[in-house]
């Protein structure tokens, strides 16, 4: 307690001599405003076209899915939608839509806008809803509160729930209808039924979104201003936080060796909670087209030369998990550990390079690749740094090739001008939603995030087109147990670690990281305590 | 002239400074064999610690004393070749320019000062994205925005050399003119030109470890810049990350100012006289 | 027929914005004979450098014709004129811009000997020290720098080095003008010796009539870029045609600075 | 005051051919990265598809030929319109009224204080060569030359803003505080505070170094000299003659480096999360934008021409020699 006193003193010293320009920053009292750190500004702001978690992050406030993801049994949390059945066939779907909702322009929210953001939206221009809904033929609306899903082909409930909280944004059809939805000013400055209105963005400075008064849940939301200060630079959100400058900085943006240090920071928190069902996975992409990763023996000796253990210690600090295939451990439903492992063994790894026909020159070299880490995340140009040690143990002479993100999204997912690359692929609750995708073949070159390692395996085509289609759940769940199986049999991806998030907060935070999604989620009961 | 500047205090200083440097950018295989980019040891062992690995080590167990020796040839290797580049560049185009006259100099002066009005760092920021980080486009991305003053330099020299009375006389006296350029009139060009060159290496040094922090370095090579860049998100946990790199990087851009110093104050001297 | 013929030689500046696209030399046509020295006087600023440039081939000018020895001077290109180049030499007005800064004595000499092929390597130090004999110079000075040396001194070092590869006529330009009166009087003397001892043809530029006169065989008068005048020397002096070189007449109270005339 | 203004005229026009050369060179690095600007939005989005990629790339004109594109966006900026960023998806011309404000701040503001402070450090050291106080600036100054800024940076930020508090650790002001006028000016400046001296101490060892070297040099000439012999106190010496000659090539330097100090302010923004021209310039790289980049750096090398400009005057006013004729050797 003395330490806050002191704080404040300090502060207020510096303030007085400063012309009195800190006392905004104290105005910290119950309700009033939240600062979090946002590492970049979404050009495209609208989650209905955009459905990624950097745009999720800011307009999931605003505009809301049907459905959010939920710790409690079934994983799903009614928003608005209040509940949803399938039928008998698997070509329709029945949502009960929440009543009384209003946009935040005061029109009233119904069916309407729910079949508009499914046939003009999610359908033609959503980045993920694309494929999803690539199926979806109709949306009937019987009355104000009831939609209709109409599919020509049988589409599994299970996925559909799963994607909903991802894929599900509603727009307002009064504000979209007639216009170019991809250029409607309303994408800049959203409309939505959420917690929070939309206030300004000055770019490369803040976002600031304002309390929605007539928001649907009573009571809700807790926060009177929520401000999204643009910080790209990772060491500045955790200055800033220590600082207190700003309450909350999530996905990890404050670096992972600095937490243990921020931990002990009085007053603030380290949660690493909430990103359950956002879990990314580190995996090594291959070009299959390459000679020597054809054979499966070099991929079964690159598998065997990473240490995960290492890797989760190092790189990670112990903020993950070893993955043992395409689906993180922390998956309730799809998980199983019954896969291929492949245990950290040098000498196997040389074994296997041998056996494959690569003798080590006289140099220890057996053959020299292009290792392309994706230049996402601080961890993933580590373990490319690491990556590229750890193949040079065995004999490979890995050159890691640096690319900002669209010259990484040109070599590796149009030209393939790779040999590994390192992504930070995302398993969003369902595998048919963006893990299928990273195995299955004949996927169009310049397609982000997908199979662009010409890898080509009819079984497991198969097996991924058969689950498309199964409306079973439980079926469905050991047909994506058997594609764990055959993924890490036959090696088209290296998944090394499952990873998760970290959050810093003040301690004055309340509702912190109460769902799976938590980062992304609309905050209607984030509370801020004096 | 050597003996002169060896007087100096300061090129005394920069110059021991400087020999110990390149002494160990020489022999780093042999002072630190291997990759220094190897993991070989625990993450994060601090300085003066363990007796193996006496700067201790970074995120990934890379030996730090390893990684200065290594980044200490990188460095000066990219300071060297950039400034090296600059001056080359410089001193061709612009002596070229001066010797041609005309509109050939009108037409590279333009393209001089078209260089010289983009700042140097946001060319080559944009040059290393554009082109992808490696040692070779990191030298040349600071090279571009480093040769115009060399240009400029070496061309006025050259204007007001090339209409002395003593290179009429050569001419009259049937010198070549390629003969009268390289022997009489680059040498007289060339001083001034490498008066500046402590600068521009220095100026190398510091670009090179300012675009490696903004993560524009060579992923391979290990540097100075890259090292501080690496320590910068341990800063507060873990600070001879990159204070270690940092005071190198200091000391020596600080050796080659002080024997450049000592160079230029002796040339001035020698015109004064 | 003359060692030397020019006709109706143009020229502009340069820079020909600078002064309103004036001529530096607007046809300008005169001859010298071998072992003949044509005084040339004017102010400054008429283009009597110029004409000195355009006839040393360091520039070239628009319209006219040079002969030299025979021969069309300006159809001379590459090689050939500077093989030819050694029959018309040069001597310039400061002897301290003439050489290059850190040129030896030695190796201002040597280096005329050696584009000349005039002798082998090994005979230079003989051959340097006999030609510092003959413009009156100690041979002890080649090995000193010529910074080192005296005006008067250097400026013999620029005439010795411009009769080394035995030119028929020089150009001297106010080569004695930066020189102190007495030291002037010897090199002028030194000049004199010789063209007698070379049979070399001088064109003398100067602005200083007295010394123009007192060594010139005839004189030309030049006034903005044109020959206003050109005549035996006295009889030029004695009866000026021109406004200007009566103007330069009365300009000279003594126009005898130098009593024996040779 | 005319022949002023045809001179200034005059160079502006001057320097039309060096901004089309940097324009066009510009482009051509940037349509020479790997990845275009669909490469760029699709990695943001972490989704699409190829179809989508080839709409997006008909709608941004990048199926279209690199001269055409060029052609265009040049016909475009010769109209003074800076065209569309794609990049932000905001048109570009408020963006640079946006940033610039912020940027052209940190680098007056780090200039003018390392400026007034440099010189007159500079003033000290100069007067009396060899003195301790010489010794001591000179060698400081060197060493702060020698310090990378962006490590400078890091370090007032941590000590300063993290550890005392006293600043602020990021941004240009307070987040949407509604100040205006004096109390928004006193804001800013706050938050400038570190980064401008993260970027001024370079030029302010900088200028000392010039200033003392200036000093040195006048000591010895004649006219300095004879006004000491003349009686005049050195203190007048100093300040009357000896600083204004000093002053010519330190208002040279400053025109010189006006480029390296936008250059610098590059990274130093990136240290302190400041919106500026450097930030912008990473973006538009980093999105493939090449009207944004291009208006940039367009607009940057107009602001060194102009500051070049202005030394130019600045010499000619305190150097009656020099006729406002251009310098030609720099």
């Amino acid at each position: 307690m003395s330490f806050l006193i002191s704080r404040r003193s300090l502060i207020g010293v510096a303030a007085g001599l400063l012309a009195s320009t800190a006392l905004p920053r104290l105005a910290l009292a119950a309700g009033g405003r939240l600062v979090v750190a946002s590492d970049s500004e979404p050009r495209q702001l609208n989650p209905a076209i955009v459905a990624s978690n950097g745009v999720f992050f800011v307009a999931s406030k605003i505009v809301e899915p049907l459905a959010e993801a939920s710790y409690e049994a079934g994983g799903l949390r009614p928003l608005l939608a209040t509940s949803w059945e399938g039928s008998e066939d698997g070509l329709s779907v029945t949502f009960k839509l929440r009543e009384g909702v209003l946009w935040h322009d005061g029109k009233p929210f119904t069916s309407a806008d729910v079949a508009f953001s499914a046939l003009e939206v999610w359908k033609p221009l959503q980045n993920i809803g694309r494929s999803l809904f690539a199926n979806l033929e109709d949306v009937e609306t019987p009355d104000d509160h009831t939609a209709v899903f109409r599919f020509s082909k049988p589409t599994p409930l299970q996925l559909i729930a799963n994607a909903l909280p991802v894929v599900s944004s509603v727009l307002p059809k009064h504000v979209y209808e007639g216009t170019e939805i991809a250029a409607n000013p309303a994408n800049a400055a959203l409309i939505g039924t959420g917690p929070f209105r939309w206030g300004e963005h000055k770019p490369g400075e803040y976002y600031l979104l304002r309390r929605n008064p007539d928001y649907w849940a009573p009571e809700q939301p807790k926060i009177e201003e929520l401000v999204y200060r643009v910080l790209p630079d990772r060491a500045a959100a955790a200055n800033s936080l220590e600082a207190g400058e700003i309450q909350l900085a999530a996905f990890s943006a404050v670096p992972l060796a600095d937490l243990e240090r921020v931990s002990e920071v009085p007053g603030l928190q380290v949660v690493t909670k909430g990103y359950e069902a956002l879990t990314y996975q580190l995996t090594v992409e291959i070009n299959h087209r390459n000679a020597h990763l054809k054979n499966l023996k070099v991929r079964q000796a690159v598998a065997h030369a990473v240490d995960k253990a290492f890797v989760l210690d190092a790189i990670f600090l112990g903020y993950a998990a070893e993955a043992t295939g395409p689906v993180p451990a922390n998956d309730p439903t799809f998980y199983t550990p019954e896969v291929e492992l492949y245990p950290y063994d040098v000498e196997k790894a040389k074994a296997l390079l041998d056996e494959a026909g690569y003798p080590a020159g006289a140099d220890g070299t057996r053959f020299k690749l292009r290792l392309l880490p994706a230049p996402y995340f601080n961890e993933t140009r580590q373990f490319g740094d690491y990556l590229r040690q750890a193949l040079a143990a065995v004999g490979i002479d890995a050159a890691i090739v640096a690319n900002d993100s669209a010259g990484h999204q040109k070599a590796v997912y149009t030209d393939h001008e790779f040999d590994l690359a390192i992504a930070p692929t995302v398993f969003r609750a369902d595998p048919a939603i963006s893990t299928t995708n990273l195995v299955r073949s004949g996927i169009p070159a310049g397609t982000p995030f997908s199979n662009q390692g010409g890898y080509e395996n009819p079984e497991l085509d198969a097996l991924i087109d058969e689950a498309l289609i199964t409306l079973d759940p439980a079926k469905r769940v050991d047909l994506y147990k058997r594609f764990q199986h055959l993924v890490t049999e036959d090696l088209p991806l290296i998944n090394v670690a499952d990873w998760s998030f970290t959050s810093v907060a003040s301690d004055q935070l309340r509702g912190l990281a109460n769902n799976p999604r938590w980062a992304v989620s609309n905050w209607a009961d984030l509370e801020l305590e004096a | 002239m050597l003996r002169e500047v060896l007087r100096r205090p300061e090129a005394w200083i920069g110059g021991g400074l400087l020999l110990a440097l390149i002494l160990v950018a020489a022999c780093a295989s042999l002072l630190a064999p291997g990759d220094p980019l190897a993991i070989v040891g625990r993450p994060l062992i601090r300085p003066f610690v363990s007796a193996e690995l006496p700067l201790g080590t970074d995120r990934l167990g890379r030996d730090l004393l390893a990684g200065l020796i290594h980044g200490a040839r990188a460095s000066v290797a990219v300071g060297l070749a950039a400034a090296g580049v600059a001056i080359l560049l410089g001193m061709t185009v612009g002596s070229a320019a001066g010797f041609a006259g005309g509109r050939i100099d009108e037409a590279v002066m333009r393209v001089v000062e078209a260089f010289q009005i983009v700042p140097g760092f946001l060319l080559a920021l944009a040059f290393v994205s554009a082109l992808g980080p490696s040692l070779w486009t990191v030298v040349l991305a600071i090279a571009l925005g480093a040769w115009t003053g060399p240009a400029r330099l070496a061309r006025s020299r050259v204007l007001s050399l090339r209409e002395a009375d003593f290179v009429a006389a050569a001419r009259v006296m049937g010198m070549r003119s390629s003969e009268i350029a390289l022997r009489l009139v680059m040498p007289l060009a060339l001083p001034p030109v490498l008066a500046v060159s402590a600068t521009i290496v220095a100026g190398a040094v510091l670009t090179e470890a300012a675009l490696s922090f903004l993560g524009l370095g060579d992923p391979n090579a290990v540097t100075w810049g890259r090292m501080i860049a690496e320590g910068r998100n341990q800063l507060r946990s873990a600070a001879y990350l990159s204070m270690i790199p940092g005071a190198a990087l200091a000391l020596t851009v600080v050796a080659v100012y002080l024997l450049g110093e000592a160079v230029t104050e002796v040339l001035a001297k020698r015109r004064r006289a | 027929m003359s060692l030397l013929e020019v006709e109706g030689l143009s020229k502009r500046y340069a820079h020909s914005d600078a002064r309103g696209g004036a001529k530096a030399l607007d046809g300008v046509s005169l001859s010298i004979a071998a072992g003949e020295t044509l005084g040339l006087v004017g102010p400054s600023g008429c283009g009597k450098s110029t004409l000195a440039r355009v006839l040393l081939r360091l520039t070239e000018p628009e319209a006219g014709a040079i002969r030299f020895e025979g021969r069309d001077w300006l159809a001379l290109k590459g090689g050939a004129l500077r093989r030819a180049r050694g029959a018309m030499q040069m001597v310039f007005q400061d002897p301290s811009t003439a050489f290059h800064p850190r040129a030896t004595v030695f190796g201002a000499l040597a280096e005329a000997l050696r584009l000349h092929e005039i002798a082998p390597r090994r005979a230079w130090p003989e051959q340097v020290a006999a030609r510092l004999e003959q413009v009156g110079l100690d041979a002890d000075l080649a090995a000193r720098p010529l910074a080192a040396l005296s005006g008067g001194q250097r400026q013999r070092v620029a005439v010795a080095r411009a009769v080394v590869p035995k030119p028929r006529l020089i150009v001297l330009d106010e080569a004695v003008s930066a020189l102190d009166a007495s030291v002037r009087g010897r090199v002028l003397e030194l000049l004199a010796r010789l063209q007698r001892e070379m049979g070399l043809a001088y064109l003398f530029i100067g602005h200083d009539l007295a010394v123009v006169r007192a060594i010139s065989h005839r004189i030309a008068v030049m006034e903005a870029g044109r020959i206003v005048e050109t005549g035996p020397a006295e009889a030029v002096i004695r009866a000026p045609q021109s406004d200007l070189l009566r103007r330069l007449i009365a300009a000279s109270p003594r126009l005898h600075p130098w009593e024996d005339k040779p | 005051m005319k022949s002023l203004a045809g001179f200034l005229l005059r160079r502006l026009i001057g320097g039309v051919p060096a901004l089309l050369i940097v324009a066009v060179g510009v482009f051509l690095l940037l349509d020479r990265a790997g990845g275009d600007a669909v490469d760029a939005y699709l990695a943001s989005v972490g989704g699409g598809d190829a179809q989508m990629a080839a709409a997006l790339r008909a709608e941004y004109g990048l199926d279209q030929s690199a001269f055409s594109r060029l052609t265009f966006t040049l016909g475009r900026l010769v109209q003074g319109d800076f065209g569309w960023s794609v990049a932000l998806n905001r048109p570009i011309g408020p963006v640079i009224a946006e940033r610039l404000p912020n940027t052209l701040g940190l680098m007056g503001a780090a200039t003018g204080i390392s400026f007034l402070i440099g010189s007159a450090l500079g003033l000290i050291a100069g007067r009396r060569p060899g003195s301790w106080a010489d010794r001591l600036l000179s060698g400081g100054s060197l060493l702060l030359y020698s310090i990378p800024s962006f490590w400078l940076g890091l370090a007032l930020s941590v000590v300063f803003a993290v550890r005392l508090r006293w600043f602020p650790v990021s941004g240009i002001e307070t987040i949407a505080s509604g100040k205006t006028g004096f109390d928004r000016f006193a804001d800013v400046a706050w938050h400038l505070t570190l980064p401008v001296a993260a970027l001024g101490m370079i030029y302010l060892a900088l200028f000392l170094r010039v200033m003392r070297s200036g000093m040195v040099e006048a000591w010895g000439q004649d006219y300095a000299l004879a006004a000491r012999a003349r009686g005049v106190s050195e203190r007048r010496v100093a300040l009357n003659h000896a600083a204004r000659n000093a002053l010519v090539p330190l208002v040279t330097m400053l025109g010189l480096q006006a480029g390296a100090m936008l250059g610098g302010s590059v990274v130093i923004e990136s240290v302190f999360g400041i919106p500026g021209f450097g930030r912008l310039a990473q973006e538009a790289v980093a999105g493939r934008d090449a009207p944004l980049l291009l208006a940039v750096v367009l607009v940057s090398a107009l602001m060194v021409t102009l500051a070049n400009l202005l030394t130019d005057l600045a010499y000619g006013a305190l150097d009656p020699r020099v006729r406002s004729g251009g310098r030609d050797a720099a």
